[in-house]
């Protein structure tokens, strides 16, 4: 047996016995070869990410210099390592083909003041190191994030990454040339969200879309004002919409679910339905926090972050996921969650698992997707973590 | 909330009126008639009387304090606990050229008052009375009744934020 | 009355009532004048400090691109304002004149990547807003605090700053041309610690000093290293030393305490005296922490921070602070604090206040210096803070 | 300790020499020959038995603790806890190029190591699994056995500070 163990048996605990004991141990005949020295050396990832892996964005609100996204494995409960992005990190960017991680960042010369300058990283997946950098106007939106702030057309082709200054607009990035394409002003409409490999839309103050197309070279081909689709003052949907196919699903303040379909002709509202009975609305029951939609696309399912509150708690994180059957439009399953939650994404795999964090917790939950149940906690993924990516 | 509405839109547009002309700014006029569309929203969290202030007073409250009554729709750290206080900035800050109006019940008079959250700039987080309270915010495409964005937008000091502060600009009749 | 507490009286609490009431009050008549419009305004300082005001330095540990200096009023609880100083921050350098506030401050063009750049920051100390940047070489030391990382010379004219590359040495700063002015080579010694209008020392890794005296134009006049002053390896001092007139006061390890008083001729080591009796030793009490010694000169009082551990406890925290007269070599009190502290510093006017601060937590205390009566606690002044400065 | 200075210094002399010959950097030679005079300390946190093992290994003990028996003088984020392990960097930082060297006892085998904690560099702090001990750690002044500089120091990536490591170099005889 070790002399390790046999100073712990000789000497249970106690600081300076130990350190008695220690001072002889140079001097004692030790059994089996030593430890090998070691080279200092850098971990790599595998070039096909799991589909359990995933990232974690942080604007990291009390020291805003230092966004940065996580990327963590939830089977193992580990930190797989991180990207630091600069000054009010909204998230990072993923094409399908996973050969690069786009990240729309902002940087002053001296930290919090000096000269801006705004810029898309690209970094390496595997290395998660910087490969390249692309220069864009430093108007980035300066936002609590969300994911429809930055998004990839459907071929990965074109990056669209909303401006506010407060003037409107979107900074197109050719992912082929990796340059800077242009700029289309959305004036009075905000934030992208994809509807095929050459089109976008923005979502209008008033509840209206603005519908834009896009040429070869990544300029405005047409740009369509639609219709009011929704009351943006009296029932005004969530940011936060997830996509399923060819329709965007929105949920309003108030529980109301509208789907907005889209084709080459334009998008238009199908048949909305309420996530709430009369008597979970008397209850109180509504949504509330940041990424507080999830779609589980194979079959179909809708997750909701959902508490009780007054009107006005839109924000506040629920103790609970409410599954519903987007074909069916009924509710199938009621996730009791550990901690609270303000955002939840659901992985897309055959045995898919939900994670959810709040801007108030450092830490990360991993549940099963399909039966809720409580699988670990990853502490310390960000100091306020606010939306999540699949990588 | 229909009714109250209506009987808010003459002096809404007013206002809106009022505000165009105020703003450095070109293109904000229009944005701002729809900012100032605002239903009076309870204020039940503003409302909440504070430790300190047994007496009733024209401006009840605790300006360090997340329930003050004007906070009633602000997002960040507040300015009274960094060096400044609810109508002005820290030491080294810069006021945000634009804003956003909201509308919080003073149960002080029973008046219900605009007020412009300022966020106060160039400088690194506060860090200090972090309080978030939604009363008529929206949603990011309805961006001046949007707490989400950082104010700083559009302000010399670009967007570096510190804090935010709360002031009146007007009553809403 | 008003019709607010007049709501409250009608309806305790609840929301909906509140709500109810709410939507009613805009056609009730009201009382008195309304509340004037105000303009936005900007916070400015009183041109003298009051000498209960401390800054607070704070390396952010978590998020070091966010460095910074939080100024805190001792009597009302309050903070004044803060600085924003940028990556792996140490802290704030005072002149005796009280007409600026001198910050060494570390920037990268990408945040925590591309190109560094090293700076002196000036402050405006009323307007607490940079006035003037002077441009040194990138080779400050990036090191955990402390308060021996930067200084003045005796009459505020050189400000030197200890540079660890890892090459040892100090850069010279003209505060009156605003100029860097050059670099003095320290091989082996380490830190600044003034001794005169043109002098200063540094301590040296075999237990001797490098004596330093400079030109008017703030270039080395003469370098001369000391004989060997104590042990370095047995029982190093620590590098918080504290100044009372032409002696810098160092403590060891063991609690030996070591003056080094200097004169023109150089620096020589006083009497030493333990802190703690042979009892106390055997009850295993120490210093530890990182400001962890303090000295008020009207009285010629030592403040030092003690706890009971074994060796290699040196940087952890106290609940006690035991304060020494340094003519007498007697320990006169015991302060018992309400929190663990790493770090103190006493003012020095006539109604002194002990502040405390330690590493691992965001707040800073507030104690009688005289009596250790424990006054007040002031939150969040930062997320690690280091140690603090008198304005 | 004096015996077992005297004990430890020719082997320590050995050290000092091999390591001055791998050092990137000419100045660091002379520095390591008083970096590498280390008197063997004891270990006691590191020496607590981690639950996780209960048979004595030769490497015994979490490399995810702070009580694992190699970090016995680490101060910062452990990279075992940041997409790395206790000898290597996590995915796009670099080990840093300088180092200080500690010695800390191996409960497994009973010996003694020298260990080099590397800095990994390049991003910002991992912010994991925070753990400090100071067995054996020296003032500012004593570069090369202080673990309060941001080893980073003199790396390509510069002075940004992710995570630690502890990496075996050589058996203190």
């Amino acid at each position: 047996m070790s002399s390790g163990s046999l100073a712990r048996r000789l000497f249970p605990g106690g600081h300076l016995a130990a350190f008695a004991f220690a001072t002889l141990l140079p001097c004692m005949a030790v059994a089996g070869p030593p430890l090998a020295n070691e080279a200092a050396t850098l971990q790599t990832l595998p070039s096909q990410p799991s589909p359990h892996w995933v990232w974690v964005n942080d604007i990291a609100f009390f020291n805003m210099p230092d966004g940065r996204a996580t990327l963590v494995d939830g089977d193992k409960g580990t930190v797989l390592g991180m990207l630091s992005t600069g000054y009010g990190y909204v998230g990072v960017v993923i094409p399908k083909d996973r050969q690069a991680i786009y990240s729309p960042e902002s940087y002053y010369s001296r930290g919090t003041r000096g000269v801006r300058a705004d810029v898309v990283t690209l970094y390496d997946p595997r290395r998660l190191s910087p490969m390249q950098e692309v220069a864009i106007p430093p108007k980035r939106a300066a936002i609590l994030s969300t994911s429809s702030a930055a998004a990839l057309t459907d071929d990965d082709r074109f990056l669209l990454i909303y401006n506010f200054t407060p003037a409107q607009s979107v900074t197109v990035v050719d992912t082929r040339s990796r340059k800077f394409v242009g700029e289309i002003n959305t004036p009075g409409c905000a934030l992208v969200y994809p509807t095929g490999p050459r089109s976008f839309f923005s979502i209008c103050g008033d509840g209206a879309l603005l519908e834009v197309s896009l040429d070869d070279t990544g300029h405005a081909a047409s740009i369509r004002r639609s219709a009011k689709l929704f009351d943006s003052q009296k029932d005004p949907v969530a940011e936060g919409g997830v996509r399923v196919g060819n329709t965007w699903w929105f949920t309003s303040f108030n529980g109301m679910v509208y789907p907005f379909e889209f084709t080459s002709q334009g998008v238009t509202v199908g048949q909305r339905w309420p996530l709430f009975s009369a008597p979970e609305q008397a209850q109180g029951w509504r949504t509330g926090g940041l990424q507080y939609l999830a779609a589980y696309r194979r079959s179909g399912l809708l997750y909701v972050v959902v508490h009780q509150g007054p009107l006005a708690t839109h924000k506040d994180p629920g103790k609970q996921v409410w599954v519903y059957d987007l074909k069916s439009q009924r509710r199938v399953q009621r996730i009791a969650l550990r901690h609270e939650a303000g955002s939840i994404l659901v992985t897309q795999d055959a045995s898919p698992l939900l994670f959810t964090c709040f801007l108030g917790s450092g830490a990360l939950q991993v549940y099963d997707a399909r039966t809720g149940r409580y699988l670990r906690t990853v502490e310390s993924v960000g100091q306020t973590p606010t939306f999540m990516v699949s990588p | 909330m229909k009714l109250l509405d209506s009987l808010c839109e003459r002096s809404a547009r007013q206002l809106a009126r009022r505000l165009s002309r105020r703003s450095v700014l070109g293109n904000l006029g229009a944005m701002l008639v729809g900012a100032s569309l605002v239903p009076l929203l309870p204020v039940a969290r503003g409302a909440q009387p504070h430790r300190s202030s047994a007496e009733p007073k024209a401006d009840p409250g605790d300006p360090t304090q997340c329930d003050y009554w004007r906070y009633c729709a602000i997002d960040g750290f507040l300015c009274s606990c960094c060096g400044g206080s609810q109508h002005s900035c820290p030491p080294g800050t810069e006021p945000s050229r634009i804003t956003w109006i909201g509308t919080c019940h003073n149960p002080g008079d029973g008046r219900d008052y605009i007020v412009s959250y300022n966020d106060c700039c160039g400088k690194s987080s506060c860090g200090r009375c972090l309080c978030n309270r939604n009363e008529n915010d929206s949603p990011l495409y309805v961006p001046f009744r949007s707490n989400d964005y950082d104010w700083c937008a559009g302000s010399q000091s670009g967007i570096p934020y510190n804090c935010s502060i709360s002031r009146i600009i007007g009553v809403a009749k």
